[in-house]
């Protein structure tokens, strides 16, 4: 209905292989986009920002990581929380070598640790597939987590065995630490997620993005066509973990501001996991919908109770929203397995053919 | 009138090429995306084009034959040829080799450009019995390179071989171009003549030039409009418009992937400029019935219900009459919600006149284009006339006529009521045909189209028969019996319609009802029937028949001319007119004689006082088996009106 | 035909193939000539696909050995086989599902493809420019196997004989020298049978491909193909053109005698 | 340096080599936590092997059957009618779960199935705490009357430690695998599983349709997760920290591939003694705890040499 798409014809293939093709998405995407940057700072409160859009974009990274390794090139791995903890450690060892250098580089610097490691665990991924690999990466993550708990120098031998961020700053305002508003780092996180996206956008559409989903759809057939599968599956992991690893320097220096090796256990993992199957395996879009969903659940069944004005003690409602996140997960797998990112394409398609049903 | 400089093709591709060289002249869907040439490009093809025919010894004057597909290298060599005062003559592509025998021998065609290997085998098929055709080049070399025949050439080969030429003598085609000459002949099309062999007309420059020129400024066609090519390029519409017109205003041509995307390609394109005839409106519409029918329940009353404020207020909006506020706004709400993406999702968008004509077209057909905001109009002419003798201007337009006269176009009613034409667009002659050129251009210069109408008192053109089949009732009025069928026919319920009246006191006819549309209603009404014959004898049928054949009298009361032409009496008959049973011919248009006499007691009873009679008739079944079936008709008394009065009603 | 069938292009040596005592091949010979079409028949379990397994590199035979374009090897990765020029089909369709038709096809062209990861990243300037080419390369194919309209359904959606096709365009996309297909025409009707025919002639023609293909259905094999070897438990049995071989004895026993 | 590689190479197998006495009880404590490792591992592959499904959600089924009979018998209810009830609500949960998941999930992905048994784990969770409270619950062991205390074995001129309820476990372990292995290979239904693990419509050949089947398997799988608890329960206590412990037999099932049950067990074993025998001797040079990943590091390294497993059947891909 809001698509007309009459008269867009693709004159060049440049054209037609657009990332946005279509007008109208071209349209809503810099809407978006605008609300975001513009609209967000100028009206959200800081609570808002603290505990709903930061997290969620954090998450979305981290989502979108495993995505490119789960749902492009479909290996699976319960490893999301280690790589993300390595970004973690990493940017915090990286601020305390180099004091002075620009926070955001090392943030992402720090990705490419997390890369390293990914790689080191993808390494079993050529022998192994499916659940034996994923249960492979789960020996990454329990080994990881126990690193960051007995290794202190990891956490510069902090009695608190946890990271506590120092206050750095960017043109002399403060983007990390205590002092830092919430306004300035939604912005940066916003910023390099951006970023990072439409570089995982280009990479999807392009050669590589098509040698993993070859990998995932008959990794034989791949091979006989002169895939090389061990390269391609090592640059997945490393690719996703680097991702992973910048959420996780994200997540404790722009979000949390300290973390301990908890942040990143096992349930890390899983929760990651979840984003990307309820958000849709193999869309970016739906690493985004399904962080938007796992995170914002929880949220909404906590501030339910008070809104219909029933009180419960937090004890209660904590294993409520359990039981009812429980039993969400099955529903919406039920319901469309594939995932939001599908209902999104199902709705788009309607609204392209409107009247027609088809 | 014509500036010399512009007054042949060539010289107008010529012009476009230097005014606007980087303007889009052509698209092709080709290999998924819509491959585009500049005016500067096309000019630079037919060149190469054209030295490369005049190296392969095509002369002044000699015939190009053309048959494929509407592709841009077909219409390119249209004008190469143009260019060396050559003449094309684009042959139908769905022709049997027979077919196009006839034309190449009656063109006298030695060179020809054929699409792909399919065109290429007809032709080959013909070279026994033509063997004068000499040189046959082909633009889609799939599956042809094995063919080792000595007449096949590419066209990539003849536009090297043109380069070559060019480059060694640059000069050769300004001069030939300078050449040509506006009374030259620009193109010959053959009319697929109802009787005996077509007929190619032969057109010139001029009259091909002037015409596109009056179309062009008569809807104010300009550069930025598009159109999509897709009806035969052997149709004199399709050279008017996507050649004469393309190159008289520099719009961009469309050509579709092939003949079956052309659905999609029109989404694509979306074009602004259009032509159909009714059928291609009719399957539209019926592909929207049909796909809204699949929607969802709410979906489908939303559809409906906006479809109804459309045909209550939206022909109002487009003639930018007077309609009530609530009206208004709820046509608005429809156009986003319904009209708007309907017309997108048939690509109809963004078209600003669109055309129809070569037969009549339905109301209910013609009212849900207009309703929903397309600017349909309908427009009448024929080949030997460019077309254009008639069309309806924006927001002049009535269903029943097609417009007065184009500026320039002088239509005279000769007394038998035939239509006679004289106009810069008539046709020059019927190629080697002096005799048939004669007996349709009379001395005055005057074309006589065949068709009987008459002007009504707004001077519209109202077509309502072929000449010869119109008779004068006993009091001398008008009959023109199809145009009574065809309202007749307009109505869902009503297959087939046959009228009696030549030389008789009054009109009578006969009446086939649609099994599927009343079969419908009937169940609807939960009306019970065991089959056709038994339906059709149903007193509620001739009830609901009645009331059609009545509305039609309602509206002949408004004609002056047709007004006593009313039907007074009719039947519903038993058994469906069937070609099988010679009743029809194979395109379904009623064999009116034939059928008087069959029916001959039946006839008598209309014309009788007798208000039941008993037929038994032969007929053929599926299974071929022949047998006889009876029936006991009713013979109905239709209400008709006075003439005078309903005048001063409207 | 217009083509000139060249010296050999492959040529394979006494290979034996087993699996844990099951042989599959037993000292099987056979060499396809430049621009021919080499047809191996043989009934269920022969060893057909066995042998192209072999040939492409993603069996490692105990025993023989494979030469192509002159170039001999024992053991190879499929993917530098795929290097080399050999492109293949599979008898049940092995295509990426969960891709468009045009996807599948540009996958086809990854080794042609060179552009660096960073520039993929940016997909600006060598990667673009690269896509864009590769593209116009592929609707190419994509016109000559006449599936423009599905050109972007999800391969997973399309009926039997159109994933055939595509598979075809796959193979067609690495622009090989050598074509395997095995059994192209499986569980196709008449008119999709012609049309892979009339495929398969036309690559075979355009391009001067060589086309190595399995096939049960002899009538097809027996007017596609310039020569034909037949295989019965892993043991050539016969070899010649389609002539010699329907005539032969041991062919008639084993196979035409059997066969459906 | 040299130090590290004597502490690694040299200095363990001193210790053994002089204190073999420990080096016993550190055997049979790892055969002992080896044997619930292998419970657990049971329960996987029992679905697995039916239904295909992964189950992730079999550590916290021991954990909710373990609750519910404590808690049921907090409520009052002598122990045995609390056991007998506990192994009905394990049944409810297996129709449950057939109803709600597996019949309208069936043909989708492995991964979905997957998550789907996250969902399950999840919604045990919060229903177990809503239900009984979140705090650990003591076994009911003597209601049960489960051993207690322990024996004394002299050897090597040290002792052998062994918990009554140690061995009382390795017992009832071996009777459920004898009894799973009659289930198996004796009766109408092991034949319908096992042809399940082939194909499904095998097993409509034999008769019993899957849903029967994935109710009997989970229901088997409730059953051994139920008597998993007590023993668990019996040794620490019950608490959902029990459920990471339950991760511990995803190595077991690498070791043992997720088809075989005598792979289970034997993986289990391994899995055990060989992270007790590395904590006991290895860890301290790592700095404690390395029990958390030691075993996945075992199966990981077995993994790369054997792919299919210890009794998985070699894999021949075809095209």
């Amino acid at each position: 209905m809001l698509y007309r798409e009459v008269g867009q014809y693709k004159t060049s293939y440049g054209a037609d292989q657009a990332l946005f093709p279509i007008l109208q998405d071209r349209i809503g995407i810099t809407v978006i986009l605008l609300l975001a940057f513009v609209g967000v700072p100028l009206t959200a409160s800081s609570f808002t920002l603290d505990s709903i859009l930061i997290p969620v974009l954090v998450l979305s990274l981290a989502a979108t990581g495993l995505n490119l390794l789960t749902g492009f090139t479909g290996l699976l791995s319960l490893g999301t929380g280690g790589f993300m903890g390595v970004g973690a450690f990493a940017c915090y060892k990286l601020t305390t070598f180099f004091p002075n250098v620009n926070i955001i580089v090392l943030i992402l610097c720090s990705g490419f640790f997390a890369a390293a490691v990914g790689t080191v665990f993808g390494l079993p991924s050529l022998r192994i597939k499916g659940f034996y690999l994923a249960v492979a990466t789960l020996a990454a993550q329990f080994f990881l987590s126990w690193c960051f708990i007995r290794i202190p120098w990891l956490y510069n031998y902090n009695v608190s065995a946890s990271i506590e961020v120092p206050t750095k700053t960017l043109f002399g305002v403060p983007v990390t630490g205590p002092t830092a508003s919430p306004v300035t780092r939604y912005l940066i996180v916003l910023s390099i997620v951006a970023l990072l996206t439409l570089v995982a956008a280009n990479l999807v559409r392009g050669r590589i993005g098509r040698t993993w989903m070859a990998v995932r759809d008959m990794d034989l057939a791949a091979e006989l066509i002169g895939i090389r599968l061990y390269q391609t599956k090592l640059l997945a992991f490393a690719v996703s973990s680097f991702y992973c690893g910048v959420a996780g320097a994200m997540m404790v220096f722009l979000w949390l501001g300290n973390a301990e090796s908890e942040s990143f256990n096992i349930n890390q993992s899983f929760l990651i996991l979840f984003m990307v199957i309820i958000g849709g395996l193999g869309s970016l879009l739906g690493s985004f919908l399904g962080a938007a969903l796992i995170w914002g659940l929880p949220i909404v069944l906590r501030a339910a109770p008070a809104f219909f004005g029933l009180s419960i003690q937090s004890a209660t409602a904590e294993q409520a929203s359990f039981v009812i996140v429980g039993a969400l997960i099955i529903f919406f797998l039920i319901v469309e397995p594939h995932g939001l990112a599908r209902l999104w394409q199902i709705g788009k398609q309607k609204l392209r053919v409107w009247p027609f049903p088809y | 009138m014509q500036e010399a400089s512009t007054d042949t093709f060539p010289r107008l591709l010529l012009k476009q090429a230097g005014t606007r060289p980087d303007r889009p002249a052509i698209r092709e869907k080709d290999l998924g995306i819509w491959q585009t040439w500049t005016w500067a490009q096309v000019a630079e093809e037919v060149r190469s084009l054209a030295c490369g025919l005049a190296a392969q010894g095509f002369r002044r004057g000699d015939r190009l034959g053309i048959v494929g597909d509407n592709r841009p290298r077909l219409y390119w060599s249209m004008m190469a040829a143009q260019c060396l005062g050559g003449v094309p003559v684009p042959l139908y592509q769905d022709a049997v080799a027979g077919e196009m025998a006839f034309v190449l021998q009656d063109a006298e065609i030695e060179f020809a450009v054929a699409e792909d290997q399919e065109q290429v085998d007809k032709l080959l098929e013909v070279l026994p019995q033509w063997p004068r055709l000499r040189h046959i080049y082909f633009d889609d070399p799939r599956g042809l390179r094995h063919y080792l025949q000595t007449e096949l050439m590419s066209l990539d080969n003849l536009q090297a071989i043109g380069r070559d030429f060019a480059g060694r003598n640059p000069e050769f085609l300004p001069q030939e171009i300078d050449k040509v000459q506006a009374s030259d002949v620009a193109v010959i099309l053959y009319t697929s003549g109802t009787t005996g062999h077509p007929k190619g007309v032969s057109q010139t420059h001029s009259a091909m030039i002037h015409t596109a020129r009056v179309l062009v400024a008569f809807d104010g066609i300009a550069e930025g409009d598009d159109l999509l090519c897709y009806l035969p390029m052997a149709w004199v519409g399709d050279f008017l418009y996507s050649y004469a017109q393309v190159h008289v205003a520099g719009f961009c041509l469309n050509c579709p992937e092939s003949p079956d995307t052309v659905m999609t390609d029109l989404r694509e394109i979306g074009p602004t400029y259009f032509f159909a005839p009714p059928r291609i409106y009719e399957n539209i519409l019926t592909q929207v019935m049909i796909r809204i029918e699949d929607a969802g329940w709410t979906k489908r009353r939303m559809f409906h219900a906006f479809m109804g404020v459309a045909k209550r207020v939206g022909m109002k909006i487009l003639e930018g009459r007077r309609a009530p506020a609530l009206d208004r706004l709820l046509y608005r709400l429809g156009e986003t919600l319904v009209y708007g993406p309907l017309k997108n999702v048939l690509g109809l968008s963004r078209i600003r006149v669109a055309y129809t004509g070569g037969e009549a077209i339905g109301p209910d057909l013609f009212d849900f284009y207009r309703s929903i905001g397309i600017n349909l109009k309908q427009l009448y002419g024929m080949t030997e006339t460019c077309v254009t003798v008639c069309m309806q201007p924006s927001g002049d337009v009535k269903l029943d006529t097609v417009g007065p006269p184009m500026p320039g176009v002088e239509v005279r009613i000769a007394g038998s009521g035939e239509v006679l034409v004289r106009s810069p667009g008539v046709m020059k002659e019927y190629y080697n045909r002096p005799d048939a050129t004669r007996e349709a251009v009379d001395a005055e210069g005057f074309f006589h189209t065949g068709d009987a109408g008459y002007f009504d008192a707004d001077g519209h053109l109202k077509i309502i028969d072929r000449a010869k089949d119109v008779g004068r009732l006993a009091d001398g009025t008008l009959f023109a019996p199809k145009y009574l069928e065809n309202k007749l026919k307009f109505f869902p319920y009503i297959r087939e319609a046959v009228c009696f009246g030549d030389r008789r006191d009054k009109v009578c006819a006969f009446v086939n009802i649609d099994m599927a549309a009343v079969g419908n209603w009937a169940e609807k009404r939960n009306l019970p029937y065991s089959g056709y014959a038994d339906l059709a004898g149903k007193a509620e049928v001739r009830e609901l028949v009645r009331e059609c054949v009545e509305k039609v009298n309602r509206d002949l009361a408004q004609d002056a001319t047709l007004g006593n032409s009313q039907i007074r009496r009719f039947l519903v008959l038993h058994k469906e007119l069937d070609a099988d049973d010679g009743e029809l011919t194979r395109t379904r248009k009623v064999r009116r004689r034939f059928i008087g006499e069959k029916y001959e007691s039946l006839v008598h009873a209309l014309y009788s006082a007798e208000a039941r009679c008993h037929v038994e008739t032969q007929m053929r079944f599926e299974d071929g088996r022949t047998g006889t079936v009876s029936a006991d008709l009713e013979v109905v008394d239709a209400k008709t009106f006075d003439v005078a009065a309903a005048r001063k009603a409207a | 035909m217009g083509r000139s069938v060249g010296g050999p292009i492959l040529e394979v040596e006494g290979i034996s193939l087993s699996f844990g005592g099951v042989v599959a091949l037993q000292a099987v010979s056979l060499d396809a000539r430049e621009h021919e079409i080499r047809a191996i028949i043989g009934p269920n379990g022969a060893g057909k696909s066995s042998l192209l397994n072999v040939i492409n590199g993603f069996y490692h035979p105990q025993k023989g050995s494979v030469s192509f374009k002159g170039r001999k090897r024992r053991r190879v990765d499929p993917h530098e086989v795929a290097q080399q020029g050999i492109a293949r089909t599979f008898q049940n369709i092995a295509l990426f599902r969960g891709m468009t038709a045009l996807d599948n096809l540009m996958t086809g062209r990854t080794l042609k493809m060179k552009s660096n990861f960073l520039h993929q990243v940016v997909y600006w300037g060598a990667a673009r420019r690269e896509e864009l080419e590769h593209r116009a390369k592929v609707e190419e194919i994509i016109d000559f196997l006449e599936i423009q309209h599905i050109r972007r359904t999800p391969v997973g959606q399309l009926p039997y004989g159109l994933q055939k096709r595509v598979e075809l365009g796959r193979a067609l996309a690495a622009e090989p020298d050598l074509l395997l297909l095995d059994e192209p025409m499986a569980g196709m009707n008449i008119e999709e049978k012609q049309d892979m025919c009339r495929f398969i002639l036309d690559v075979n023609d355009q391009f001067g491909t060589t086309i190595v293909l399995i096939e049960h259905d002899m009538s097809v094999v027996m007017d596609l193909s310039d020569r034909v070897a037949v295989l019965d438990y892993g043991r050539k049995i016969a070899d010649g053109t389609p002539e010699e071989v329907r005539h032969h004895r041991a062919v008639i026993d084993a196979y035409l005698g059997v066969a459906h | 340096m040299t130090h590290l590689l004597y502490g690694i190479f040299i200095d363990p197998f001193v210790q053994m080599g002089t204190a073999p006495d420990l080096l016993v009880q550190t055997l049979w404590e790892g055969l002992v936590s080896g044997v619930l490792y292998a419970l657990i591992a049971l329960g996987f592959v029992l679905i697995f092997k039916a239904s295909g499904v992964f189950n992730f959600a079999q550590g916290i089924m021991v954990v909710f059957s373990a609750l519910t009979l404590v808690g049921l018998n907090e409520n009052g209810m002598p122990a045995y009618l609390a056991l007998a009830l506990t192994i009905a609500v394990m049944l409810v949960l297996a129709f449950a779960v057939e109803r709600v998941i597996l019949r309208p999930l069936v043909n989708q992905p492995d991964i979905i199935l997957f998550m789907a048994t996250f969902g399950l784990t999840y919604f045990l969770i919060g229903l177990g705490e809503l239900i009984f409270g979140g705090d650990p619950k003591v076994m009911i062991s003597d209601q049960l009357q489960l051993p207690s205390g322990s024996y004394r074995i002299p050897i090597f001129g040290g002792y052998l430690q062994m918990q009554k309820i140690d061995v009382a476990a390795a017992i009832i372990a071996s009777l459920m695998v004898a009894a799973l292995a009659v289930l198996f290979n004796r009766t109408r239904i092991g034949r319908a599983l096992r042809a399940v693990a082939d194909s499904h419509k095998a097993a409509l050949s034999v008769g019993i349709s899957l849903e029967q089947i994935w109710v009997i398997v989970w229901f088997a799988a409730g059953v051994v997760a139920l008597a998993t608890g007590i023993m668990w329960g019996a040794r620490s206590n019950v608490s959902f920290a029990l459920e990471i412990i339950a991760l511990k037999a995803l190595p077991v099932l690498i070791l043992g591939g997720f088809t075989s049950i005598p792979g289970a067990i034997i993986g289990g074993m391994i899995i055990g003694v060989g992270e007790k025998i590395g904590e006991f001797y290895w860890g301290p040079l790592l700095g404690s705890g390395i029990e958390s990943w030691f075993a996945y590091v075992i199966a990981l390294v077995f993994l790369l040499f054997r792919p299919q497993g210890l009794f998985g059947e070699r894999i021949i891909e075809r095209l």
